[in-house]
């Protein structure tokens, strides 16, 4: 009995102890007419080796050769040592920590990560995690429209997108405060790609203004007049950013005026491996002051009875377990160990660690833009500076060219037209500080092969 | 020596792990305005310090592969490893999301083989595996609830009715999807105040959240009942999969009535909980609900091959949760899991669940512990209530919670449900030998001989902990949240 | 600097206080005439990333189709909680136990792999490990000789081999005694693949008769017979086995007249991947009277001050860093971690779980032997009961249909000319409990076709 | 709980780990008489149960990754996890020893390119990777010496000279070779007696075994003098290189006229000790000692490639020593860390492992504590020497290194080497702070204190442990060596 250690006789002296003649027997306040159930679709149960063997080899099929897509989800080095702590059954077998005393090791942990997301962020305060980037821009434009709920002359029940943010995370924001009422509305962006001004001066009241630094694709938005306009209007201002490029960007909390108001992204670039794009983590953070609408678990340090430190989960009465109905969120279970991996990732990145990956990584996707457009017909699309990501037109529809290039073991891009038809010439790619220089020539040979020059 | 210091309080100046530095790049490229003029102030360690560190950390965990772990309601069963290195085969590890279905198909038919089971212990006609935990599956399935009522103009139904014995998901979830929650009583043998049911449900019911067996730890022996009572009013029946576990292989929530649900992977599925998550949260619905279900899921084409089903192809879904398919990782570990149980290895999971459980619930008894609902069988957790240690001696759950924790046992769930005083909730799953419920047994007993001969001993626990109790007071009140030192 | 904590002003401090104006000067008393030396051989050091993707690179140029080689090194399912555990920190990176009390987790777990080695081979006593089969067996010889130092008429300085033992273990043993004056007869083996008893009864009085069961073409052995000629020479006898043919095979202690004096082999079918052969681990288990000279570490069970039980080294006089040059052997560091594995492999499997793994194994190869001989001109070599493995004859020279197979990317076997020229035409196969029907059918269709069948 | 507890008392009959069942099969082929009768007794417990039962073993070590570890002579550094990972990968692990070397090419050239690094940092002529730790090294090395002596024709050297500060695997190596070990006396300085050394070289000399920088702690100064002595003699020079660390990158030990060494791979590059081995101890020659390597080694091909050297090219070698090649994986983990390093690296470690004992050395003498050579540098390690503590109040360097356990430090080496009394050992290397040493040096400092204030409770340590000090006595006297329970 795969996983269940009872013996027979084990059975026989706690049924007896019981009082119950047979495991049947214990079942038997449930109508019989709900248990003739057959479930015979489902297979038969394999030893481990048999399931490892199946799932491997379906592994093994999708293995590819290199990848140049981005679009939310990176290919960056994971030092060693982060899964191999992470995955130690301390930290991946432990539930929530709700008993303090005994889980210590998660709860620090988790102090330290916030500390570090407030570095990154130039924000004060972090949650421990929110589902994704996706949740994480849901989330925040719920904390602010109630946080902004006694702002005056403001819609609450419209929140803007300043210029091209992930489509993901919009339709995912979109879907889920749509219940509440409340619409996204995405403003346009410019013939430059970036967010347009203008546009978000003719965007009313909205209750939040959201912007995403880097851009979807990967351009640097004028993030200090978008958080100055937003602001002027009684907006609360939400970045959406990549955490890797606050290495080298102007942190959140300093743009504009005063800052955006509440910074959220996902934490994949930072220790946490594609697959498939999940599990990984949302992080939000936001000034002291609205501490009390965050959503999410978040930590604080204490003392014990004899006074020395430690630390808690605290604030919990904004939650869901406490407030019920009245939570800032419904969420209970978070990405708790893709957080332990990013703090792991965090300390040992360093400030330097970090920049050079970004940095590496901005230098890379340049040197296969230069690769790519020395092809004939293929041009950059958007001349804006951008950090890791590009889109690149091909001059010809880039769908059959991205599905050909896959064929052959390289996977050259996300192509576009599925989200702006306009641009169905057109692949977003990036080069991660991973890839060798071999493998950009590789993707410039196949390209112009693929393009038949 | 490390202890009691974070990584900052360790870190120095200029110090590093030098063999994560990557080859760096010229920035010039962008603009000097949008960078930062200081570094971000991350710690500065060296790699040891990083790994000597975490590890030490990791060491004041308590969690499965150390301990008994009975926390009620959360299936804290074992999480086999095998499961783990399944889902962390380079070939899916190294999967982009975005990664087109011709060179997905293995990833792909994993996830359809996952929707089968699933379809297949619930009873139910679809599967989306999007959700990242049970909240957003309850999230998903209020939204399609609500989008059902929208589609068919019945715009008028507010509220989602929840027993008192709710988990707090329940409401909040409500909440989220611009319902009231309506919250209705228990009963004294722990099924729904019928009554009082009646009563809440009429033509503003949107539907009803229910989780069977319920939290107080028992089988809702009236479901049917129930179940026609709403659907004659028009609403529509949720099923909070959180305690599967407890019927996995032996009832089906559709056969129960139920039109959606959400089940756990992290519970019933043994994947593991992270210190916090990850989880996954996939809905399951029957026919009606179908055209709602949120978006990707996988079918299987005609060439017998897998794709993706999107937004163009299913207009009226609520859309998509988050930027990508779910935690996929969560998924592949939950197939692995399902492959090894097989059909037969499902239906043992919630026979020994509730036989440890009622096992452990006669032993406690025995030990002269009082039940909450003493007339009842245990699904595959109970209660226990401790009124009368708290009132005779000052003991309160929270004190035996604590003094467990000395034994070298994790506290059961305490204060929840909310409706029973003083209160354990228990749940020691299938996965553990009856030596184990033994020794648990034994030292809830000891503790209460304790609580009544040497109270303060209870109530100042515990002892043995790197860390006496904390004070939560102070916690929220000097909020310390964290920040880099300078 | 990689691994490197100083920072200049650690560097600075530290120096001060030494009293040293530089690191160089820490140098001072060595002769400058010897610090000349050029290592601009060695390249420059690259980060963790590119040594990752170098070594992966690496790794995956030799990746294979199905493995049919045995011969002392075999493809078993190993449990995924093996390594998960085995590569803890707290194991991985711990030495040798000296200091009992902070080492118990080590200490307990070779006390407990100690248990098993005796359940597994009938014997009375185990040690901690010695390097692999090739020096367990050196080390048994020598530990052979010196036990029976005191027999009368027994020539000291011979041992002889029974049949067909592994020749590398034969040929590192040879190695290793040598420098004692001890020669290691190769007694021929018999038409039927097995040990001729006529070789043994010729053999003269050596000090030790070795025995391999299975032997080295996978045949049964008839044990219980040389174990008596032996004992009745005065010989003692040397038990090379497979520990996991010892979840069906009679156990060494068991054989002939009263078992086996020493039993040796390697660990590696216990949870050790191939790995290109090691690190694996060597055993050596023998009766209680000969325990002083066995080499290695031993763990015994004691009591502490408090009269708790716990487990320390013992036996310590008779290892080098005590006895030094009279110790039984100058092993120092051994095989620890592998044992660790082992031991979280044996336990997972128990005897069932073993039980299965060789006689799934052995049932597979009896289904390849089917598969290949059904070939035209494919036949079995020895008709001797064999046990995991086979020596099929090919009619034609082995080496060039093997290296065929090879690039073809399946390991066909070992081919035998190399150690037996007469067996040039065959190959030695094996298949364990983890090679499929589709894989033996591969290996069926690829061989035919090879050989033009 | 299974504290104090084997696996086989947690174990019940009947219960298993059953997903590791993997399909039987028939053995009726097998005849009956070569079959057991009765299972072998292993434990019989659930997947959770092992789980738990070594996770929990797993935390009563200490460790690197855990704990300072200044082990004189065994170089406890920081064990690169990036170096176990690329030695984890499939392509490695699943490649079978004799699989042919054409499909072997990637793992050959790893090997050859180790050797290449192996040559340059020692300055020799060729390299064997085939040993599989110190002592076997040692082994191969001697055994060299004499094929080389035999080879010539040259049979009456009978003697191997050792300093009497050698390792024990030193005078063990040379029995095991057939020699007789010859020790010569160190002087109060620390370096060998020139005087006893002349006197013990002649024409019944073998070689000589030395490690440079000694396990007294300094370096040798006279070695050029010795190796002339030695060499005038007819005899060869052996290097014991696992004090290597102390000097990589900085002298090559063929510089210094030792003919053959060996490096222990799990000291100075990096590889994880795994609670007593795996190592590696791959061996170096001078063009003299070439023809008699042990086998395999890798060598270019003319095509480029890589192949196998065996005894068919080398019919003087030594031969084999294993069964198969050595300690691959643990060679591609020092090739990982070699590659990390790189040259400018390795010297580094030299350099820092010799700032951070002499620091340390200045700390533990200004806390009042004795050295055994006060007026030598410090190599990588150096010792100091209890002696007026152990007169004065009776407390042992034993005492000593068990108090230190109590303050979260493994302890020094103990009574190594046997010429210094009451010595400590003690090697900080390269890899830990500047604070943890003086953490360290603090608590020795505090130990101290302890000794002359309450001598008892540093005799009776340790205290915080799980178990306290051991009965050595009993462990030998009252053998129990384990078994099966039944
Ligand atoms: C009964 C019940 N419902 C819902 C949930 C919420 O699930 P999750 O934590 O996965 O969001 C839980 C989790 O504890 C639960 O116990
Ligand atoms: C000086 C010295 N020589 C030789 C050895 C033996 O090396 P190994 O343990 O790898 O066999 C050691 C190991 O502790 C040592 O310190």
């Amino acid at each position: 009995m795969p996983f269940i250690p009872h013996t027979p006789a084990d059975v026989r002296s706690m049924l007896e102890r019981i009082g119950a003649a047979s495991i049947d027997e214990l079942f038997d306040e449930i109508d019989p007419a709900l248990m003739g159930a057959d479930f015979g679709a489902i297979d038969s149960g394999v030893d481990e080796m048999t399931m490892l063997a199946e799932l491997a080899a379906s592994a093994r099929q999708d293995e590819t050769g290199p990848c140049f897509i981005g679009a939310g989800c990176y290919d960056h080095h994971i030092p060693a040592a982060v899964w191999d702590i992470a995955s130690r059954g301390e930290f991946l077998t432990a539930y929530t920590p709700y008993q303090a005393e005994a889980s210590q090791g998660t709860l620090q942990l988790i102090y330290e990560y916030q500390s570090m997301m407030i570095a990154l962020t130039g924000m004060e305060v972090a949650n421990a995690s929110v589902y994704d980037g996706g949740g994480a821009l849901a989330e925040s434009v719920l904390m602010a429209v109630r946080a902004n709920r006694r702002a005056k002359g403001v819609d609450l029940h419209h929140v803007a997108i300043a210029g091209a943010c992930h489509p993901h995370y919009v339709d995912a924001a979109a879907s889920i405060v749509r219940n509440q009422g409340i619409a996204v509305d995405r403003l346009d962006f410019g013939r430059d790609g970036q967010a347009c001004l203008d546009a978000l001066d003719a965007a009313g009241a909205p209750a939040a203004v959201v912007v995403q630094q880097p851009n979807f694709f990967g351009l640097i938005e004028p993030v200090d007049d978008i958080v100055r306009i937003a602001h002027e209007r009684g907006a609360l201002v939400i970045a959406v950013v990549n955490p890797l490029a606050l290495a080298l960007l102007k942190p959140p909390g300093e743009w504009g005026d005063r800052g955006a108001d509440i910074v959220c992204g996902d934490g994949q670039p930072l220790g946490i491996p594609m697959a498939s794009g999940g599990p990984s983590f949302g992080f939000i953070c936001t000034r002291r002051s609205h501490v009390r609408q965050l959503p999410g678990r978040i930590v604080g340090r204490t003392t014990d009875r004899a006074g020395r430190p430690g630390f808690t989960l605290t604030l919990q009465a904004r939650e869901q377990h406490i407030r019920r109905g009245k939570a800032t969120s419904n969420i209970c279970t978070n990405q708790g160990l893709l957080v332990t991996a990013a703090t792991i990732h965090l300390a040992l990145m360093g400030a330097d660690g970090l920049r050079r990956a970004a940095a590496g990584s901005h230098a890379k996707t340049g040197r296969l833009v230069r690769e790519l457009t020395a092809i004939e017909g293929v041009s950059q699309r958007f001349a804006a500076p951008f950090f890791h990501e590009c889109v690149i037109d091909l001059g010809q529809p880039a769908d059959p060219v991205a599905a050909t290039l896959a064929d052959a073991g390289l996977l050259a891009g996300l192509p576009l037209e599925r989200y702006y038809p306009e641009l169905a010439n057109c692949l977003l790619v990036c080069a991660t500080e991973k890839r060798t220089e071999a493998e950009i020539a590789r993707f410039g040979t196949a390209l112009a092969g693929a393009l038949g020059r | 020596m490390t202890a009691g210091k974070t990584i900052y309080d360790i870190g120095r100046t200029g110090r590093s792990a030098a063999s994560q530095h990557t080859p760096s790049g010229d920035v010039a490229a962008l603009p000097s305005a949008c960078l930062r003029s200081t570094p971000p102030q991350l710690p500065e360690v060296s790699e040891l310090q990083a790994v000597r560190h975490y590890t030490g950390l990791s060491a004041k965990n308590f969690a499965i592969d150390r301990q008994f772990y009975p926390l009620g309601s959360c299936t804290m069963k074992y999480n086999p490893r095998g499961a783990h290195r399944a889902a962390s085969q380079p070939g899916f590890l190294n999967r982009h999301p975005l990664a087109p279905a011709t060179v997905s198909q293995g990833f792909l038919a994993c996830l359809h083989d996952l929707q089968e089971v699933l379809k297949a212990v619930t009873g139910m006609a679809a599967v989306s595996l999007t959700p990242m935990a049970g909240a957003q599956g309850e999230f998903t399935g209020v939204a399609m609830i609500r989008a059902y009522h929208d589609a068919r103009g019945d715009r008028d139904r507010r509220e989602i009715v929840v027993p008192s014995a709710a988990h707090g998901t329940n409401p909040a979830t409500a909440t989220m999807c611009g319902y009231t929650a309506r919250e209705v009583a228990v009963g004294a043998d722990g099924d729904v105040d019928m009554e009082e049911l009646k009563a809440a449900i009429g033509k503003h019911t949107a539907g009803i959240m229910l989780t069977n067996p319920s939290t107080c730890g028992v089988f809702e022996r009236r479901i049917l009942e129930i179940s026609d009572l709403v659907h004659d009013a028009g609403g529509l029946l949720y099923y909070d999969g959180a305690n599967l576990n407890a019927i996995l292989g032996k009832v089906r929530p559709a056969d129960m009535g139920f039109d959606v649900l959400h089940t756990n992977l992290h519970k019933t599925f043994a994947t593991p909980h992270g210190g916090g998550g990850p989880g996954a949260g996939p809905v399951a619905v029957n026919e009606r609900l179908l055209p709602f279900l949120p978006t990707p899921w996988v079918e299987r084409a005609e060439n017998g091959g897998y794709r993706w089903v999107d937004e163009t192809a299913r207009p009226q879904s609520i859309g998509r949760l988050s930027a990508f398919m779910g935690n996929a990782g969560i998924l592949l570990r939950a197939l692995a899991y399902a492959r090894m149980l097989g059909r037969e290895g499902m239906t043992r999971v919630g026979e020994y669940a509730t036989l440890n459980a009622n096992y452990l619930m006669a032993r406690l008894r025995d030990a002269g512990f009082q039940l909450a609902y003493p007339d009842r069988r245990a699904s595959h957790e109970f209660i226990i209530t401790l009124r009368q240690e708290a009132k005779q001696w000052g003991v309160t759950a929270m004190d035996f919670a604590k003094r467990l924790l000395d034994y070298g046992f994790h506290a059961p769930t305490t204060y929840f449900p909310l409706l029973v005083a003083e209160c354990l909730l228990i749940e020691p799953t299938e996965t553990e030998t009856k030596e184990e419920l033994d020794a648990f047994a034994d030292a809830m007993q000891r503790i209460r001989e304790e609580a009544e001969r040497d109270p303060e001993l209870v109530k100042t626990a515990p002892h043995s902990l790197p860390i006496e109790r904390l004070d939560d007071v102070k916690a929220a009140r000097e909020l310390d949240l964290g920040g880099p030192p300078g």
